[in-house]
C-alpha cells in the first residue's frame, strides 16, 4: 500500500507508460523520482530542526513554502477559474473545446473584482468598498436563511426530546442539561448568583468535558502528522522495510 | 463624491442583503433568477479576492527586499520560489490526470514535505507540554484533563485492553461533549444572524476596511 | 425595568426545572413512544381493516372486485412552488387496502390524449408526507386525524421524445390549464373515473413551509436592531460582572510587584476579525492599569495594521492614567507575519525577559501551544481569552484563568460600551433567553406526550 | 526524593523529544499489529455506501491540504477504493486550493492497487469518475451546485466541457447525489452541512481531522451527518472494514504507544507536582 509521498518512487514508471500519447516531460525520468525523494527528505529535516529552536533552515523552508503555495494558488485560479469562467465567455475562440458561448455579462463582476485589486493604490482604495458592500452584503442576506434552516432549527429541534427512565431518556436529560447550562453560562444579562450561579457552574463542567474531548483528539491529530512524516523518512527515503520484515507501508 | 465614498456602499450592502434575504423565501421564477445571477457574479468576485491575497503577499516581500530590511534574504527565497512555481505551473499546468508535469513534481516534493512537517513538529511540543505544562491548576482544568485522558486512551487501539474504557470514551464523545458543543453551536448561530443583520443595516462597517 | 423582569425570569426558570424533576419522578404517566428525533408520524401505513382469516372458498368464481370510492376529489395548483406544479387531492376511501393503486393521468386538453403522470399505492402519498407543500396541515392538522387525505403532486409532463427515443419530461408551464383523470386499480383490475378535473399552476410569492424560519429571522433581527439603537441612547445597559476581568486586574497587581515586564498578545488574525478588536479593547484597560506602575508593557504584533492601532490604544491608556511620559512607543513592535516564526520569536522573548504575566487575547491557531507551554515553564501568571474552540483546551490547562468564546466579546462590550457590541450582545441574550424557556417548556410537554410542539421547530427548507 | 521530583518536573526538552521519536520509530520498525475495533460512526458510512446499487452518483469533496495529509489522505483512498469496487459514479470536487493535486494522486494510487488485485479492473475518467477541480467562493460554489453542477464547474481538471461528459447525463444537481463523503480539515465541512447537504437532503459521511471530530457529534445527533470518520483512527477502521492494511492501519501501533506515553506523562507530572508542593508546604511549616 503506497503512502502518498513514496508513490513517486514507483509512480514515475507507471505514469510514464500511462502517459502514452500525453506530453511526457523530463519529470517522468526515474532518476527524477529519486531526486524528488531526497529533496523532500532534506526539506523535512530542515523543518524538523524547528524543534531544537528557530533557525535559518526552518525560516528558509517556511519562506520557500509561502512563495510556492502562493504561486500554486495563482496557477490553480488561472487554469481552473479564470480561463473557464472569465476569459472563455468573453473570448469564446480561445476555448480549445470551443464549447463556451459568448456571455458579455461577465464583464460587470470582472470590473467589481478588479476594484478589489485597487486596494493597493491608496488613492483608489475606496472603490473596493463598493465591491465588498455588494459581496458581503449579499452573502449576509442569504446567510440568515441558511443559518436558521441548516444550523439553528435542526440543532434546536433535535435538542427537544422527551425524558424517561430509560437509557435513552437519561441521555436526553444529559443533552438537555448540557445545552441549557452552556446557554446559561454564556448569558450576560443576569448576575451569576443564586440559581443562575449553580446552573452556570454545571455549564462550565459540561464545557470542560467537551474541551477535554477536543484536547484528547487534538493530541491524536498532531501525533498522526508526526507518524506520517516518520513513515516517509523511514520507508520512502531510507527504505528500511527491506531490512525490517513486516514493517513498511 | 462624498456620496460614492460613504453612502453608496452602505446603500448597496442594504439592497443586496435585503434582495438576497427575500429571494430565499420567494419560490417564484424572477426571485430565483435574481438569486442565481447574484451567485454567478459573486463567484467571479471571489476569484479576484483570491488573487488580491497573492498580490499583497508578493507586494509585502518586494518592499522588504527593496528596503533591505534585515532578514530580506528570506523574502528573496519566497520571491524566487514564487516565480519558479508560477512559470512552471502556468505553462505546464498542474493536476492534469495521467500527465505528470514539473508542477506536480514540485507539489509532491516541496509543498507536501514542508507543510506536513511544519505541523508534525507540534507533536513534539505537545509531548513536552504533557510533561511540563498540563497541570490540574483549577477544578475545571482537572475535569478537562480527566475527560482528555479518557479520550486519549479510549479512542486508540490500546484502549481496548482496559475494560469499558472505549465505551466510556464513546459515551463522553456522544453525550456530554456533544451537548456542550450543541450549546456553543446555538450561541454561534445567533451570533451569525446578528452579524448578518448588522452588515445589511450598515451598522457594521469594519469589513469595508480603510480608504475613507 | 429590564433588570426587574429578568429576575422574575429566573424564578420562572427555577420553578420550571422543579416541575421537570417532579414530572420525571412520575414518568409512568401515559407516554406515546416518541423516540429521540422520531420521524414524523404518517410515513407508515394507515389504519387498515384486519384481513379476514377465513380460508378462501374452493373453486367458486372469485367475488366481484369491490372498488374503493374516494370522495371529495379536486385538483388545485401545487402550493409553495414556482408555478410548475398541480395536485390532485381526494379523501382516503374506506375500502382501501394494500392492494389498491391509484394512477393519475394528465393531458393538455379535456378530450386530449391522457398520459400517466404518477401512480402510487394506497398506503403512501398522504398530505403529511408532503410537508413542503402543506406545512399548515403538517404542523397543526395531522395529529388530530392522521393519514386521511391523499395527494398526487405532478410537476412534469411528457412532451415528445428526445434523440435517444426516451420520453422527454418538461416542467408544466405557468398559467396553462391542465386536465387530470384518476384511475383506481384493485386486485389487478383497473377502473378509470369518468370525471375530468382542471388545474392551473400559478407562481407562489411566499413559501409557507419556511414561515417558522422567516418569523424567527424577522423577530430576532428586529430585536438586535432595537437593542443597538437603545445602546446608542443609554450606553450603560446592564452586563454582568465578567470574572475574567477581575483575574486580569489581579494578575497585573501581582505582576507589577515583581517589577518584571508584562507580555500582551492580540492574537494571530487581523482587524477584520471580531476577536482581534475585542483583544485591543482589553489592551486599553490593561495599559491604563499598568501605566501607574514601573513595569513595562510589551506587545509584539503579527499584523502591521493591528500594530498601529495597538500603539494608539496604549498611548491613550497611559494618557488616561495621567502618565503620558511613561509611554514608550517601541515597547509595541512588529515581529513577523509567519505563523511559526512569530510563536518562536515570542517564546524567545519569554525566555529572555522572563515576563511576570502573559496575556494571550484574540484568535489563535495551532502555534498557540508553543506560546502557552513556554509561558507555563517560565512560571509566569497567564490569562487567555480566545474564541478558537480548538485552542481553548491548551489554554485552559496551561493558564491560570481563561475566558471562553463569547466571554471575550462580552468583556470587550463591558469595557468599551460600544453600542454595536453592547446592542448585539443584549439582543443575542434575548435569543438565548427564548431558547432556554422553550427548551424547558417543550421538554415538559414532550415528556407528557404532547408531540406536535417539537415539529414547529423542524426546518422544512 | 525532592530532588527527583524537581528533576522530573523540569525534564529537559531533548529527553522528551527523543522519547517521542523512539515511541514512533520503534513500533513502526517492529509492528505489534494491535487489533482495531471499528466504531459505529465509521460503520454507518461504510454500510451506507455498501447499500448503494451500482451506478448511483456519489460526491466526494476533498477539502484539505498537505498539513492534514497523513490523517485525511487514507480516507480519500478508502472512499475511492470502495466506490470503484461498487461501480459507483464518483464526482470529486476540491474547495481548498492547496489540495488540488491530492485527488489525482489518490485516483492514480487506487487504480494501481486495484489493478494489482484483479488485472481487468478498469475505470474510465469521464464515465465512472470525474475530477472537477477547484472553484473559489466556498459557500457560493455549494449553492451553485444545488442548481447545476455543470455551471459551477464548466470544465473538469482535464479541461473537458462537463456538459458533454457521459457521467453528467442523468445527474447534474447536488440533490440528485445518492451519498456524499466530505473530507475536511477546517470549517468548510460546517459550510457543506449548512449550505449544501441539509437543504438538498443529501446523506453525508464526514471524514474529519482529529482536531475537528468532537464538533461533528452534534451534527450526528441531529441526523444532519450520517457518520463520522474521526482522524487517523477512523481511517484505520475504514481500512479494516474494507479488508486491506493501508497506511492508516500501519500507523495505529505508534499512535497507541505515543498516546500511552503522553497519558503517563500527564498523570505522573500532575501527581509529582502535587507531591512536591506538599513536601514544600511541610518544609515551610517546620
Amino acid at each position: 500500500m503506497a503512502f502518498p509521498a513514496i508513490i513517486l518512487a514507483d509512480l514515475t514508471p507507471r505514469w510514464l507508460n500511462a502517459a502514452s500519447g500525453a506530453t511526457t516531460s523530463f519529470v517522468n525520468l526515474p532518476w527524477m523520482g529519486t531526486l524528488g525523494v531526497w529533496v523532500a527528505a532534506g526539506l523535512t529535516l530542515f523543518m524538523f530542526s524547528f524543534i531544537y529552536r528557530d533557525n535559518p533552515f526552518f525560516k528558509f523552508g517556511e519562506h520557500l513554502y509561502l512563495g510556492i503555495s502562493a504561486a500554486y494558488l495563482m496557477c490553480v485560479l488561472w487554469h481552473q477559474f479564470f480561463k473557464p469562467k472569465f476569459i472563455f465567455p468573453l473570448l469564446p475562440f480561445t476555448d480549445p473545446t470551443s464549447a463556451t458561448k459568448l456571455n458579455l455579462l461577465v464583464i460587470i463582476p470582472g470590473i467589481l473584482g478588479f476594484f478589489i485589486l485597487l486596494r493597493l493604490i491608496p488613492k483608489l482604495a475606496w472603490l473596493s468598498r463598493i465591491t465588498f458592500a455588494f459581496y458581503v452584503g449579499g452573502i449576509a442576506g442569504f446567510a440568515i436563511y441558511n443559518v436558521i434552516n441548516g444550523l439553528f432549527l435542526p440543532q434546536f429541534h433535535s435538542t427537544l426530546n422527551p425524558l424517561s427512565f430509560t437509557w435513552l431518556g437519561f441521555n436526553n436529560l444529559v443533552l438537555l442539561a448540557g445545552a441549557f447550562c452552556v446557554l446559561v453560562y454564556f448569558f450576560f444579562s443576569l448576575e451569576h448568583r443564586g440559581a443562575m450561579g449553580h446552573v452556570s457552574r454545571i455549564g462550565i463542567y459540561f464545557l470542560m468535558i467537551a474541551f477535554g474531548a477536543s484536547f484528547g483528539y487534538t493530541i491524536m491529530a498532531r501525533v498522526s502528522l508526526l507518524i506520517g512524516r516518520m513513515q516517509f523518512l523511514l520507508f520512502d527515503w531510507m527504505h528500511l522495510e527491506r531490512i525490517f520484515p513486516g514493517a513498511g507501508m | 463624491m462624498q456620496f460614492f465614498r460613504r453612502r453608496f456602499p452602505i446603500l448597496l450592502a442594504f439592497l443586496a442583503g435585503i434582495a438576497m434575504f427575500f429571494a430565499q423565501y420567494v419560490p417564484a421564477k424572477p426571485a430565483q433568477a435574481l438569486y442565481s445571477g447574484f451567485i454567478d457574479w459573486t463567484i467571479i468576485i471571489a476569484g479576484f479576492a483570491g488573487i488580491f491575497g497573492i498580490i499583497s503577499l508578493t507586494h509585502y516581500h518586494m518592499t522588504k527586499v527593496r528596503r533591505r530590511v534585515p532578514g530580506y534574504g528570506f523574502s528573496v527565497t519566497t520571491l524566487t520560489g514564487f516565480t519558479v512555481m508560477l512559470v512552471i505551473g502556468l505553462f505546464f499546468g498542474i493536476a492534469q490526470p495521467n500527465v505528470k508535469t514539473a508542477g506536480d513534481w514540485m507539489f509532491l516534493n516541496l509543498m507536501i514535505p514542508m507543510q506536513a512537517t511544519m505541523f508534525a513538529t507540534l507533536a513534539f511540543f505537545i509531548a513536552s507540554a504533557a510533561f511540563r505544562a498540563f497541570r490540574a491548576r483549577t477544578a475545571e482544568a482537572s475535569a478537562l484533563l480527566v475527560a482528555g485522558l479518557i479520550v486519549i486512551l479510549g479512542r486508540v487501539p490500546i484502549g481496548h485492553y482496559i475494560p469499558k474504557l472505549t465505551d466510556l470514551a464513546a459515551w463522553i464523545m456522544a453525550n456530554p461533549s456533544m451537548s456542550a458543543y450543541r450549546g456553543i453551536f446555538l450561541g454561534v448561530a445567533l451570533a451569525g444572524i446578528a452579524m448578518s443583520v448588522r452588515i445589511i443595516f450598515g451598522v457594521e462597517r469594519t469589513y469595508m476596511g480603510g480608504g475613507d | 425595568m429590564a433588570r426587574l423582569n429578568l429576575n422574575r425570569l429566573t424564578r420562572i426558570a427555577v420553578v420550571l426545572t422543579a416541575t421537570v424533576l417532579f414530572l420525571l419522578a412520575r414518568s409512568a404517566f401515559a407516554q406515546e413512544e416518541t423516540g429521540e428525533g422520531a420521524e414524523p408520524v404518517g410515513a407508515g401505513p394507515g389504519v387498515l381493516e384486519p384481513v379476514p382469516l377465513t380460508p378462501p372458498p374452493a373453486e367458486e368464481a372469485p367475488p366481484p372486485v369491490v372498488f374503493p370510492q374516494p370522495q371529495n376529489i379536486h385538483a388545485t395548483d401545487l402550493p409553495n412552488d414556482n408555478g410548475t406544479g398541480v395536485a390532485l387531492l381526494f379523501d382516503k376511501a374506506a375500502a382501501e387496502n394494500d392492494r389498491t393503486y391509484y394512477t393519475v393521468s394528465i393531458a393538455l386538453s379535456a378530450g386530449g390524449p391522457f398520459a400517466e403522470a404518477t401512480s402510487f399505492g394506497a398506503a403512501g402519498n398522504f398530505k403529511e408526507n408532503f410537508n413542503k407543500y402543506y406545512p399548515g396541515f403538517y404542523w397543526f392538522g395531522r395529529f388530530r386525524n392522521p393519514n386521511t387525505v391523499h395527494v398526487a403532486p405532478i410537476t412534469e409532463i411528457v412532451t415528445g421524445v428526445d434523440e435517444q427515443g426516451r420520453p422527454k419530461h418538461e416542467p408544466l408551464t405557468t398559467g396553462k390549464t391542465y386536465y387530470l383523470k384518476l384511475a383506481i386499480e384493485q386486485d389487478g383490475e383497473t377502473m378509470e373515473l369518468p370525471q375530468v378535473f382542471e388545474a392551473v399552476p400559478k407562481q407562489d410569492w411566499f413559501n409557507t413551509a419556511l414561515s417558522n424560519n422567516f418569523l424567527f429571522a424577522v423577530i430576532f433581527g428586529a430585536i438586535i436592531l432595537f437593542f443597538i439603537a437603545r445602546a446608542r441612547r443609554d450606553p450603560n445597559l446592564f452586563i454582568r460582572k465578567i470574572a475574567g476581568l477581575e483575574a486580569v486586574d489581579e494578575a497585573i497587581g501581582r505582576a507589577t510587584e515583581m517589577g518584571k515586564p508584562i507580555l500582551y498578545l492580540n492574537g494571530m488574525s487581523d482587524l477584520s476579525s471580531l476577536s482581534t478588536i475585542a483583544a485591543l479593547n482589553i489592551l486599553g484597560r490593561v495599559s491604563r492599569r499598568v501605566a501607574n506602575y514601573e513595569s513595562q508593557l510589551t506587545v509584539p504584533c503579527r499584523d502591521p495594521v493591528v500594530l498601529t492601532v495597538a500603539q494608539e490604544i496604549v498611548k491613550q491608556g497611559y494618557a488616561d492614567a495621567g502618565r503620558p511620559d511613561a509611554f514608550n512607543a517601541d515597547s509595541i513592535f512588529f515581529l513577523t507575519s509567519d505563523q511559526f516564526s512569530y510563536a518562536a520569536a515570542v517564546s524567545g522573548i519569554m525566555m529572555r525577559d522572563r515576563p511576570s504575566a502573559n496575556f494571550f487575547m484574540g484568535y489563535y491557531y495551532a502555534e498557540s501551544l508553543i506560546l502557552a507551554e513556554t509561558g507555563a515553564s517560565t512560571g509566569a501568571i497567564q490569562i487567555a481569552a480566545t474564541d478558537s474552540a480548538t485552542q481553548l483546551p491548551f489554554f485552559i490547562t496551561t493558564c491560570d484563568y481563561t475566558l471562553i468564546g463569547e466571554e471575550l466579546y462580552a468583556s470587550s462590550a463591558y469595557l468599551s460600551r460600544e453600542p454595536l457590541l453592547l446592542g448585539s450582545l443584549k439582543g443575542q441574550d434575548m435569543g438565548k433567553a427564548f431558547m432556554m424557556i422553550v427548551l424547558l417548556v417543550c421538554t415538559i410537554l414532550l415528556t407528557c406526550g404532547v408531540v406536535f410542539v417539537k415539529e414547529l421547530f423542524r426546518a422544512l427548507g | 526524593m525532592k530532588r527527583f521530583l524537581e528533576w522530573f518536573l523540569v525534564l529537559d526538552r531533548r529527553i522528551i523529544y527523543t522519547l517521542v521519536a523512539l515511541a514512533v520509530i520503534v513500533p513502526l520498525l517492529f509492528p505489534l499489529n494491535l487489533r482495531i475495533y471499528p466504531t459505529p460512526e465509521v460503520e454507518s458510512v461504510h454500510e451506507s455506501l455498501n447499500e448503494l446499487p451500482a451506478g448511483s452518483p456519489v460526491l466526494v469533496s476533498v477539502d484539505f491540504d498537505p498539513a492534514a495529509l497523513p490523517e485525511l489522505y487514507p480516507m480519500l483512498i478508502s472512499m475511492l477504493r470502495q466506490s470503484f469496487q461498487q461501480k459507483l459514479k464518483v464526482f470529486i470536487t476540491c474547495l481548498w486550493p492547496n489540495g488540488v493535486n491530492l485527488a489525482p494522486m489518490a485516483i492514480d494510487q487506487v487504480i494501481t492497487d486495484m489493478k494489482k488485485l484483479d488485472p481487468e479492473f478498469d475505470v474510465v475518467d469521464g464515465e465512472d469518475y470525474v475530477y472537477l477541480g477547484y472553484q473559489p467562493g466556498t459557500v457560493l460554489v455549494m449553492l451553485k451546485m444545488a442548481q447545476d453542477i455543470r455551471k459551477a464547474f464548466p470544465k473538469d481538471v482535464a479541461k473537458r466541457e462537463t456538459s458533454t461528459l457521459p457521467i453528467f447525463e442523468d445527474t447534474w444537481k447536488l440533490s440528485q447525489m445518492k451519498y456524499m463523503v466530505m473530507i475536511e480539515a477546517g470549517d468548510t465541512g460546517d459550510y457543506w452541512i449548512v449550505y449544501g447537504t441539509t437543504p438538498n437532503k443529501v446523506p453525508v459521511g464526514a471524514g474529519v481531522t482529529g482536531v475537528m471530530a468532537p464538533q461533528y457529534f452534534p451534527w450526528l445527533q441531529a441526523k444532519q451527518v450520517d457518520g463520522i470518520i474521526a482522524g487517523l483512527k477512523g481511517a484505520a477502521e475504514w481500512e479494516v472494514l474494507l479488508g486491506y492494511a493501508g497506511s492508516a492501519t500501519k500507523s495505529m501501533d505508534p499512535q497507541s504507544i505515543v498516546h500511552a506515553l503522553i497519558f503517563l506523562a500527564i498523570i505522573l507530572a500532575n501527581i509529582f507536582a502535587f507531591w512536591l508542593a506538599a513536601i514544600k508546604r511541610k518544609e515551610e511549616r517546620s
